[in-house]
Parts: C-alpha cells; structure tokens; sequence
C-alpha cells in the first residue's frame, strides 16, 4: 500500500502550489465539454476517455494532500478573497466525493465505450454526441459542487448538473422518458430556485454567499434571525426535491429506469447524492446552531419512512431497473438519519456518524452503480428486463447476475462491506445515544433490501437447465468492469481507519465534537 | 419640469395600465396582444421621459432595446400557431397570407 | 414603506402565487409559466436586497445585481429547454399532463443496448 | 418670454398633448366594436402620442445627438407599429378572403 | 430623482394583478400573453428598483424572446390536451392555497425583519472596483470578483443547447432546427425582418461597448443580437444552420473557451485562475465580453430554434 | 452610403457620456461596418435613384397624415356616438411585390383610416378601413405616387 504521505509530497512537489489541485476536478471537464463540443464527431468519447484518469489522478492527489495536511484545501479564485470573491474548498468531505465520483465516472465511462459510439460510415449520431458531452456536463457539475464554498456558484454547479442529468433521462425518446425527464426537470427546477431564494435571504441578513464567513456572522449572531432559519427551511426543501427524499420522490424512479444503463448509473449513484451533500453543508457546516433535535428528526423521519417506503415499493415491481430505482428511493432514506444520530444527547457523536453517512453514500455509489450497468447488461441480452422472466440468467450471464448479486449484498450490508461499517458506526452511535428506534429502521430496511434481492434471484437462479437465448452477448470486459465495481463496494469495509479519518477533515468542532 | 415629466411619465403609465383590461376581457387572443403591445408603446414613452428627467442615458437604451423588441409577442402570435408540418402545397404563392389563422375577428378565442 | 421593502413583499406573493400555479396546473406549460414567476418573484426579492444595500454611490448593491442577472439567464435556458421537452412530449404522447401512469405503453419495448 | 421659457412651455403642451393621445389609443381599445378596429386605434394614436412626447422632449435634450436618438426610437417604434399592425390585421383577417369592395374604392 | 410614491403601488398592483391573470386564467395561450405583459411591467419595475443593468436583461430576455417562446410554444399544443382541462378537485386547491399564502406570508415577514442597514458590498465593490478597470460596477462583479459564476453560467448555456439538441429523434441528427420553421412569411414581416437588424446589431455592439462603465453588458447586448437573428429565422430570410455545424459549433463555445483560456492564462500571469495581469484588465474583460457576447447570441437563438428536424419534413425553404 | 447612416446611428448611440474617445469611433466604425454588411445581405440594395425633392414631400406628407391619422382616431373614440363604418377594401397597388410593396404597406399602416391586411390573389393590397365613406383610395394613390417618385420614379410601374 502506497503511504498516504509520499502521496501527498509526490502531489505537492509536482504542482508546487497545492491549492492549485482544486482546479483540476473543476476545468478538466467543463474544459474537455467545450472541446467535445466543438470537434464533435468521434472526438466526444476520446476526450472523454482521456480525461476521466487524469480526474482520478487528481482526486487522488487532492484527497492524499487533504490527509496529509489534516486542513481543508482552499483556493480564491481569481485572487478576490470572500466576501467578494468566491472560493474553491477541499475539506475531507469533497476529498472523498471526488474520489468516489472519479471511480464511478470512469467506470462507466469505460462501460459506456461500445454502447456510445459512431458506428462507421456516420460522421456523428445523436445519441453519442449527447451521451459523451452530457457525461462531461455531469462530472464538471457534481465536482463543482463538491468544491464551491458560495452558495451562489454552489447554485450554478447545481444548474449544470441539472442541465445535464436531465437530457440524459429521455435520450432514447421514448414518449414515458420524455415525460419522465419532464417531471425531472420542473422538480430540479423547483429546487433550484426555493435553494437561490433561501440565499438572497442569507445574502439579505448577512451580506455574504461564503459558507465559512457566513457561519462565522450566524455564530456572531448569536440568536437565529428569521432570514436564517427561512433560508434553511427553503434550501432544504428545495434540495430534498433535487434529492427525491419522500414525499418529493415522484420523479425519481421512472427517471432513472427509463435512461440508458449508464445513465441510471451516474444519476443514481452520484446525481442525487450531489444535493445530500449540500444538505449535509446548509446544516452540519452552515448552520449547526439550526440543527436542533426536533428539525434533525424531521428529517430523520423521513429517511426513515424513504427506507421502508422505498423497499417495500421495490419489492413489489415487475421490471428489474424499476426495482433498482426503487432500492435508490429507499438507500437515500439510510443517509438522512444521520441529522438525527448526529445530534444525540450525548453530543459526542458527530464525526462518527459522519463517516458511517458518507461510507454509505459511497458504498451506494459504487453498489447501485454496479446494478444499474449490471441490469443494463442483463436487459440488452434478454431484450427485456421483466423480473419474472429471468429464469435462466444465471446460467446465462453468470458474471453479470454475480456483479449485481455481489452488489446487492453490499447494499444489504454484509461483512465486509461499506456499508457494513457505515451501519455499524451509525448504529454505535444510535446505540450510544440510546437512539435504538433508528437502528431499528435501518434493521428493517436491510430485511427489505435482502428479500427484492432474494425475488430476482430467485428468478434469475432458477430454470439452470434451460437458458434463454440471448440476443446479445454483453463484452467480457463490461462484466468484469461491473463485477470490479461492485467488489469496490464491498471491499470499502476493509479500509484502514486512518483512511476513513479524511472525512472529517476540517470539519468544525462546533457540532458536538468530532473524531478525534 | 423635472416634476411634470415624472408625472407625465406616471399618466402615460396608468393609461396603458387601463388598457390591459382588455387582457382580461379578451375576447380574442389578439386582443389581449393588442393590450400588452400598448403596454410595450406606453413603456417606452414612460422610460423615455424618465430617461430625461432623470437624464440617465441608460433609461433611454432600455427604450430603444424595448422598442426593438416590441414586435416580438406580435411576431410569435402571428407565426406561431401554424404547425411547421402542416400541409402546404408547394405551389402556393410565396406572398401568402400570414392568415392562416383560425380565428375571424371578433369572436371567442381558439380552442 | 420604501420601494425596496414593497418589491420585496410584491416578490414573496409571486413566490406564493407561483407555487399555487405549480402546484395546480397540472399541464407542464403552466407550471413552466408558474414556475417562471417564482422566479421573477425571486428575483424581485433578490432586488429588493440589492436596492437596500445602495452605498457608496451605487443605486443599489452590485452584487446582487449580477447575481440575478446570471439568474435571468439561467431562467431563460431551462424555459428553452422546457418548452422544447413539452413540444417533444406533444408531438409523441399527444398530451403534456404529467400523470405518471398513462404512458405505460413502453412496457414491451426493448431496452436501448449500451 | 425667455428661450428657456418658450422651450418649457413646448414641452408641457407637447408632452401633455402625447399622452392625451396615450389616453385616446387605450380608449379606442377599450371601446371600439372589434379587434381590428381596435388595431386601427392602437398604431395610429400610439405612433402619434409617442412622436409628440418625443418632440416635446427635444428641446430638454441638450445635445442634437440626442435628438437623434430620441428620434430615431420614435422611427424603430414607427417601423415596429407598422409591422405589428399588419400582421396582426392580415392575421385577423376573416378567412374568407376577399373583400365586398374591389377595384376603385369608394371615393 | 423618482417618480410618485403611487407609481411604485401601481407598479406593484400591475405585478400582482398580471401574475394573478397568469396563474388564473384557463386557457395555457391566455396564461402566455398575459406572461409577456407580465415581462413588460417587471422590467419597469427593475428600473425603478434602481438597477438598470437588470431591467434591460428582464426586458430583452424576460419579455421578448421568453414571450415568443411561451407564445408559439402554447400554440404548438395538442388541441385535446387533457391537461387544458383537468383541475385538482377543491380540496387540493384549498391544501395549496393555504400552504402557498403561508410561504408567502413567512417571506413576507423575513422581508420585513430584514436588518436595518442592510448590510451591502457595494462599498466593498466600490474599493476594488479600480483594479478591474471597468467602471461598471455590475460589469465588475460578473467578470472579476465573481468570474467563475459567470463562466459556469456560459457553460450551462452551452449544455442547455446540448439538451435541447438531444431531444431530436435520431434521424434528424444533421438537420436544421425546426421550431421557427413556419409557412412562407407575410410581407410586413419580412420587411421588418430586413430593416430592424441593422440597428439591432448596432444597439448590441453599442450595449457591450458602454457595459463596461454603464449600465449594459455582454448578456444583454446578446439578447439583442439573437432577438435580431430570429426574426430573420422566422421571416424565413434564413435558415438555421445544421447542427452538425462546424463553424456554428465553434461560434457556440467560442466565448466559454476564450474565458477559460484568458483564466488558465491568468493562473500563470496573475497569480490565480480567473486573475487578469495588472494593467490589462480591462482589455482583457473587454475581449472575454466581446466573445460571450457572440457565443451567447448563437446559443440563444439556437436555444429559441429548437431542436433539428430531418430534412424532408415540411418547412424546407428552397 | 448606408455605411454612413449606420455610424451616425452609432454615433448617436454612444451620447457624448465622457468625450469620445478614438477607440469609441473604431468600435464604432467597426459596428457600422457590421451592420452595413448584414443590411446589404438582407436587402439587396435595387437600382433606384432617391429624388430627394420627392423624399422631403413624402416625409413632409406622411408627418402630417399621421397627425390627421391620429387626431382622426382621437376624435372618433372620444365622441360618444362612436361613428365609424369599419370595412375591406382592396386596392389595385402598381408597386410590385417585394420590399417596396411592403414599406408602402408599413406607410400606409400610418396613415388615416387605413390598415392594410394582406394582398389578395389579384395582386391587389386589401385593406380594413375605419370608415368607408372617407376618399380613402384616392389618397392611397396619393401615397403611392410619392412613394414611387421619391423611389426614382417610373421605374417601379406594373
């Protein structure tokens, strides 16, 4: 294993000017979208390709210089320092979303490479041009947002992946897509502009868009002005919309089961999470005087109600990609209960109930990105992706149904998975607090989870003497890139705690302590 | 003066402002355009006796843009309702009528 | 009561009426409508803020200003890109309601390879 | 009467005789029997009003390049009235096309 | 300096009532034009809110081309739409009624509780304002000490064309635009399409040009510029150029790229990304405006042609 | 020559704020040119000759007619008997189709009583007039005449 610290020197060293790391994940892609653009024709998915390591090279560096320095990463743009300025930080949270991000974009990127192309004798297709374009709007989107520290730039990167996730909803036309993307879009829409009227509250009352300083004014403050708990109140709701937590969930299911396999993989594994994350900032970062138990559990309620509503409906549905967004609806719930185990009595709690949420969140990443593409190869060979007619899959496909069995395990939350160890961290801290009713939600949510998995299985293990002619054979390559991602998820338990500390690098004390 | 151009502008306004009753009343699509293309005239003159009043050159540039854009509602009523993939017979004069529009004068509005 | 303070309370009723609308409507067109008035709305509180802060010379507070003028921008891109989506939905489903049940028709239809 | 004077009593009553016109064009709107007849109320005392609040603004104007430039929203405006009532009339014209009065006119 | 108190009530009132019309009335093509009336009487209200870099935006953008848009767009609509005719039953209305008067009125309260001074960076804007060498201090805000929202702000233009663009069925891919494709155009219509543009293109040269010391800029210049090309697009003068454009393309991204460039630049020459060299600001600012301004142009009016269309549907112009 | 319009145009865009500067002008000169280009492009300029006697009584005319145009407006909203006779009427316009014919229609949108709304299949411009009892085709021909003598005269005939 490389030490994190010749990482960071190496990183260090080589750009001489740290900071100046936090750009990459930023222009690389906006920068190669523009490009794509303009050259068109087969250059989109080289560009695309070329780019996606050098992203994870960066993330690489800039999580290991994180680490290393044990202090949030900062860079004013243009030189203008905050309060007129805007500023790019990279705390131990971006770190890991970047890293998780890089994995799964390049993933898929690599999966996506036979589906996506020109075929020869055209110069250019529709979908190709949109698919690779739309992907660079994405990755420039969700790292922007991982990286903006102004609620206003937050806002534009929150518009860019808007912009871009919705197109690729309804990139096979069909009418239901359309309409899908449709309902996508005026919710994303919504959200955006309840999150830009909570902040010209916030710039109305504090004269600032900075996270850091405005946290600093509202600590300053001392009693909440109305403005603040305002803007809280609407920038959450409209980022629980952009979220799809119940009862703002409408939209997501048939958006991401209606997109091509790598598109549901990148919306469901990183999209969603992008306006969490935003969530975990207004109120572990911005304003932790807010989080007070009665509106953490409001939101743990949720989560909660997300969690068996969401397997409950999983269970019941009849295609396979519908009961994968169905799991997403009910694997979001999980990562909202950390507002209220974050705020147990006993106060303490903060930092560990942080990295179970974010181990979740990239635990889910890579597992429902792995079942997505895995679906995605099970649909193109059968022609259909109906649960009940899967008999004989498994003798079929047996890497593909491996691949999303292995991931559905790794949802499920056995040993050692990711989320294996964010559930234990998260229900130690239930336990600590005497919160059991939490750990209580997140047991049933694994027995749901554990029986949709059991249904396809099932169908997909049985009928082992007859397979099904297939139409397609899925490259070799895809499902062992599948099965790799799903492994990622569950290997994820098997890291090093001194790994697991960046997530809460340059996290404030204020909450109630952190990890030590 | 500066005072009986702000109150000339103000008149100018409540006038035009009168006249989107008939965006209420209709009873034609046309007719509510016709208010708002009024509102669109009485605007510029409004701005253009706030510009000098005020003697703010850019008051008069929003004018001018709001004058250049003026026909653009007009413009996306008059073109707007014919379907690209309507039948049109090539033969047809090229001078045709921007008419054909569904609606005669005067009666209720479309659909 | 200053301008500033009566555009601001004109903005947070166009904020509600919008909402009503999206709400309410259930054609996508008129939410879009609906939802571009929130938007006015929103801004016209963002103004409100930047008139309040007029210092320094300045009619109001430039930064606001630019905001809502990127704002604006923004605003216009996603009406276009929503208006082109409900075209899209007419021309294909014959309707542009967004009940999600209707359209079940893409059942049997085979998946996109990719 | 001074210069200054003669200039401001232009202003008032050229500027005050453009909106009385403002008041006539919503009038007819709101009076007049059908759309087009209102089309017809709304281009001509519209244009008219704006002219004569235009002129009447020209002698505040100190320098003639804004003249010109009041001037010339007064033509774009002309240019955009003429079109808008065209269109919108040739849009308004009833379906059966021509007209009962042909050839010479009724003079 | 302003006008009677009783305008700015009237102003408001207009607002309201417009915007009450919009949410009210049954038919989507009412609800429309109330919408560009609605535009009209809000970019006058911006003037009086004393920013009038935004009024020209919200006239160009917010009322003229969203108007077209809004207009032909509901024209466009299936005849027996059901959603013309559906209504949530009472018990809904009444539901959202109440919760939307409440968010209204919890705003409208913060707006009355906000503090008092208000808190601005319009000094702090004015301080630096020197170093940009713009003296517009809106033009100020968006190129230098808020660059990058700028830049992502171009960029979603760009990806908002992409979207659109991907929403054509897979056969048109290569065509034209279709959605002002119309029959042949009246005569007015093409007269107007043929004198206005000139004094179009100079009114935007000209909004640019005094955007950086007056109110204007390269947003609304463009806005202009784009107005003008659609005009020709829908009198039929011209047609929209294919989307696999080379040039066309390049025009697109051209203002997005020269930003990025001039920032990347600025890393090395300035000391930090979106920094421009001391001295050179305000050329600098002026060629990344004078690019946007083309780009966003063709991409707005790209944006209001719509998706292409295969080139045997009808429409086609010889 | 249009070149020349247009930086006037220009010119009086850019209100002396400050004092021109040179680099004021070259923009200027520069936007000119542009529109210069796109004016030739859209309107390919026609072998015409402006008289510019006619011009000065064309412009000398349509000033007055639009006042009488609006006055004629004013006067009948205001009177509480409303007294118009609105109806079509077609004019047999010798102009030929194309520009010309259309900046004869945008004149004549202006003048008194009269709104043009379309040719008809004849070749003959229709028009919606307020009231028909007015001379109104005769004054159209006035119109027309000048239009065409200010346009270099006979060279536009049908």
């Amino acid at each position: 294993m490389v030490s994190v610290q010749w990482l960071g020197g190496l990183f260090a060293g080589v750009t001489g000017l740290g900071s100046t790391l936090l750009l990459v994940p930023v222009m690389l892609p906006l920068a190669g979208l523009l490009l794509a653009i303009a050259f068109g024709g087969r250059h989109p998915r080289r560009i695309v390709l070329a780019l996606l390591p050098l992203g994870l090279v960066a993330a690489v560096g800039i999580a290991a210089v994180v680490l290393e320095a044990d202090a949030p990463l900062r860079y004013d743009l243009g030189g203008w320092a905050p309060p007129l300025g805007v500023t790019l930080q990279a705390d131990g949270l971006s770190a890991v979303l970047l890293l998780v991000t890089s994995v799964v974009m390049l993933a898929v990127g690599l999966y996506a490479w036979p589906g996506f192309g020109v075929p020869p004798g055209s110069s250019e297709t529709r979908t190709s041009f949109a698919f690779w374009t739309l992907l660079l709007g994405v990755w420039g989107g969700l790292n922007l947002v991982f990286l903006g520290q102004d609620l206003f730039t937050l806002y534009v990167a929150l518009e860019l992946l808007t912009f871009s996730a919705v197109p690729l909803v309804c990139l096979d036309g069909r009418a239901d897509t359309l309409q899908a993307a449709l309902r996508y879009l005026l919710f994303a829409l919504l959200g955006s502009i309840l999150y830009v009227l909570g902040t010209a509250l916030l710039y109305g009352q504090f004269g600032t868009l900075d996270i850091g300083l405005l946290r600093d004014r509202l600590a300053a403050a001392g009693a909440l002005p109305p403005a603040a708990i305002a803007a809280a109140a609407l920038m959450t709701v409209g980022l629980l919309a952009k979220t799809a937590l119940f009862p703002l969930h409408l939209w997501l299911p048939p958006a991401h089961a209606g997109a091509p396999p790598a598109a549901s993989a990148i919306l469901s594994a990183l999209v969603v999470k992008a306006s969490f994350v935003l969530i975990v900032r207004i109120w572990f970062d911005l304003m932790p005087a807010l989080l007070t138990r009665s509106a953490a559990e409001v939101l743990g309620v949720l989560g909660a109600v997300a969690i068996v509503y969401g397997g409950a409906l999983a269970l019941g549905q009849a295609r396979l990609k519908l009961l994968v967004a169905y799991s997403t609806l009910a694997q979001l719930g999980y990562l909202f209960l950390i507002f209220p185990l974050a705020t147990s009595p006993a106060g303490n709690a903060t930092g560990e109930v942080l990295t179970g949420g974010m181990l979740q969140l990239a635990a889910h990443a890579c597992a429902k990105a792995a079942m997505f593409l895995a679906a995605g190869l099970i649909a193109t060979s059968l022609g259909h992706d109906r649960i009940g007619e899967l008999a004989g899959v498994g003798r079929a496909l047996p890497l593909s149904v491996l691949a999303f069995g292995i991931a559905g395990l790794a949802l499920v939350g056995i040993e050692p998975s990711g989320a294996y160890l964010a559930k234990t961290l998260l229900d130690g801290a239930a336990q600590a607090s005497g919160q059991w009713g939490w750990g209580l939600v997140m047991q049933i949510g694994g027995l749901l989870t554990a029986a949709y998995l059991i249904r396809v299985f099932f169908h997909a293990l049985s009928g082992f003497a007859r397979p099904p002619a297939l139409r397609a054979r899925p490259a070799r390559y895809q499902e062992l890139l599948v099965l790799g991602l799903a492994l990622c998820s569950l290997a994820l338990g098997l890291l090093p705690p001194a790994y697991l500390a960046v997530v809460t690098v340059g996290r404030v004390a204020a909450a109630g302590g952190g990890l030590p | 003066m500066t005072e009986f151009l702000l109150s000339a502008a103000a008149f100018v306004l409540a006038t035009v402002a009168l006249g989107l009753i008939r965006i209420l009343r209709g009873p034609s699509d046309a007719d509510r355009l016709l208010a708002a293309q009024l509102l669109g005239t009485g605007g510029v003159a409004a701005l253009l006796l706030l510009g000098v009043a005020t003697a703010e050159s850019a008051i008069g540039d929003l004018a001018l843009v709001l004058t250049l854009l003026a026909a653009f509602a007009s413009v996306g009523f008059v073109t707007g309702t014919v379907r690209p993939d309507a039948t049109r017979s090539p033969g047809e004069a090229p001078a045709a009528r921007a008419a054909d529009r569904p609606e005669p004068a005067g009666e209720e509005t479309r659909r | 009561m200053s301008d500033a303070t009566l555009f601001g309370l004109c903005g947070a009723a166009l904020v509600g009426l919008g909402l009503y609308g999206l709400i309410c409507h259930p054609g996508a067109l008129r939410k879009l409508l609906a939802f571009n008035l929130v938007g006015s709305g929103v801004f016209l509180l963002f103004g409100a803020v930047a008139r309040r802060g007029a210092a320094s010379g300045f009619g109001g507070d430039p930064v606001p200003q630019a905001l809502v003028i990127t704002g604006l921008v923004v605003a216009f891109a996603a009406t276009a890109l929503a208006v082109a989506l409900v075209v899209r939905l007419a021309q294909a489903a014959g309707r542009t309601d967004l009940d999600p049940e209707p359209p079940a028709r893409s059942e049997a239809t085979p998946e996109r390879p990719s | 009467m001074s210069a200054v004077e003669i200039s401001t009593v232009f202003t008032v009553f050229a500027v005050s005789l453009g909106s009385l016109f403002f008041l006539a064009g919503t009038l007819g709107l709101l009076r007049l029997p059908d759309t087009l007849t209102r089309l017809h109320a709304l281009t001509k005392a519209d244009n008219l009003g704006l002219g004569l609040i235009v002129l009447g603004l020209l002698p505040q104007v100190s320098s003639p390049l804004g003249w010109i430039g009041l001037i010339a929203v007064w033509l774009l405006a002309l240019l955009a009235g003429a079109t808008v009532g065209q269109l919108l009339a040739g849009a308004l014209r009833p379906s059966d096309g021509t007209p009962p009065d042909r050839g010479g006119g009724s003079a | 300096m302003s006008l009677p108190a009783p305008v700015d009530l009237g102003l408001a009132a207009l607002v309201l009532g417009l915007a009450g019309w919009v949410i009210t009335t049954s038919a989507t093509y009412r609800a429309a034009e109330g919408f560009v009336a609605y535009g009209l009487v809000l970019a006058l209200v911006w003037v009086r809110l004393g920013s009038v870099d935004v009024a020209l935006t919200e006239a160009a953008l917010g009322s003229g081309l969203t108007g077209l848009l809004l207009l032909r767009a509901a024209a466009r609509l299936p005849a027996d739409d059901p959603a013309e005719t559906t209504r949530p039953g009472p018990g809904v209305r009444v539901v959202a009624a109440v919760l939307c008067t409440a968010v209204a009125g919890a705003l409208a309260a913060v707006v009355l509780l906000l503090p008092e001074p208000a808190p601005s960076l319009a000094p702090a804007v004015a301080a630096n304002l020197s170093a940009t060498g713009v003296g517009n201090p809106v033009t100020g805000v968006l190129l230098a000490f808020r660059a990058v929202d700028t830049l992502g702000e171009s960029i979603v233009l760009v990806l908002a064309l992409v979207g659109l663009w991907s929403l054509a069925p897979d056969d048109a891919w290569g065509g034209r635009p279709g959605f002002l494709r119309g029959p042949a155009a009246a005569s007015p219509l093409r007269f107007l399409a043929q004198v206005l543009p000139p004094f179009g293109i100079l009114v935007g040269i000209h909004l640019l040009w005094i955007g950086a010391d007056h109110p204007g800029g390269k947003f609304q210049g463009a806005t202009v510029l784009a107005a003008m090309w659609v005009l020709v697009l829908v009198a039929g003068l011209r047609q929209p150029p294919r989307v696999t454009s080379r040039p066309m393309r390049g025009l697109a991204v051209f203002g997005s790229l020269v930003f990025v460039g001039i920032g990347t630049a600025g890393a090395w020459l300035a000391g930090a990304f979106l920094a421009y060299p001391e001295g050179l600001a305000k050329p600098l600012i002026l060629s990344i405006e004078t690019a946007l301004m083309l780009s966003v142009a063709v991409i707005l009016g790209l944006l209001l042609a719509g998706p292409p269309e295969p080139d045997d549907a009808a429409g086609v112009r010889s | 020559m249009r070149g020349a319009g247009f930086f006037g145009f220009w010119l009086l865009l850019a209100r002396p704020a400050g004092g021109e500067s040179w680099a004021d002008l070259a923009v200027g000169l520069l936007a000119a040119a542009l529109a210069t280009w796109t004016s030739l492009r859209l309107l390919a300029p026609g072998a015409t000759r402006v008289r510019w006697g006619a011009l000065l009584r064309l412009i000398a005319r349509f000033l007055w007619q639009s006042i009488v145009a609006g006055l004629d407006v004013a006067r009948r909203v205001l009177d509480p008997r409303l007294p118009i006779r609105p109806g079509f009427l077609a004019y047999p316009v010798r102009i030929p189709d194309g520009p010309r014919r259309a900046a004869f229609g945008a004149l004549t949108s202006l003048m008194p009583g009269t709104l043009p709304v379309g040719g008809d299949p004849d070749g003959a411009l229709v028009y919606h007039c307020l009231d028909l009892d007015q001379p109104i085709a005769s004054s159209l021909a006035r119109d027309e005449d000048l239009l065409v003598a200010a346009q270099g005269g006979a060279a536009t005939g049908d």
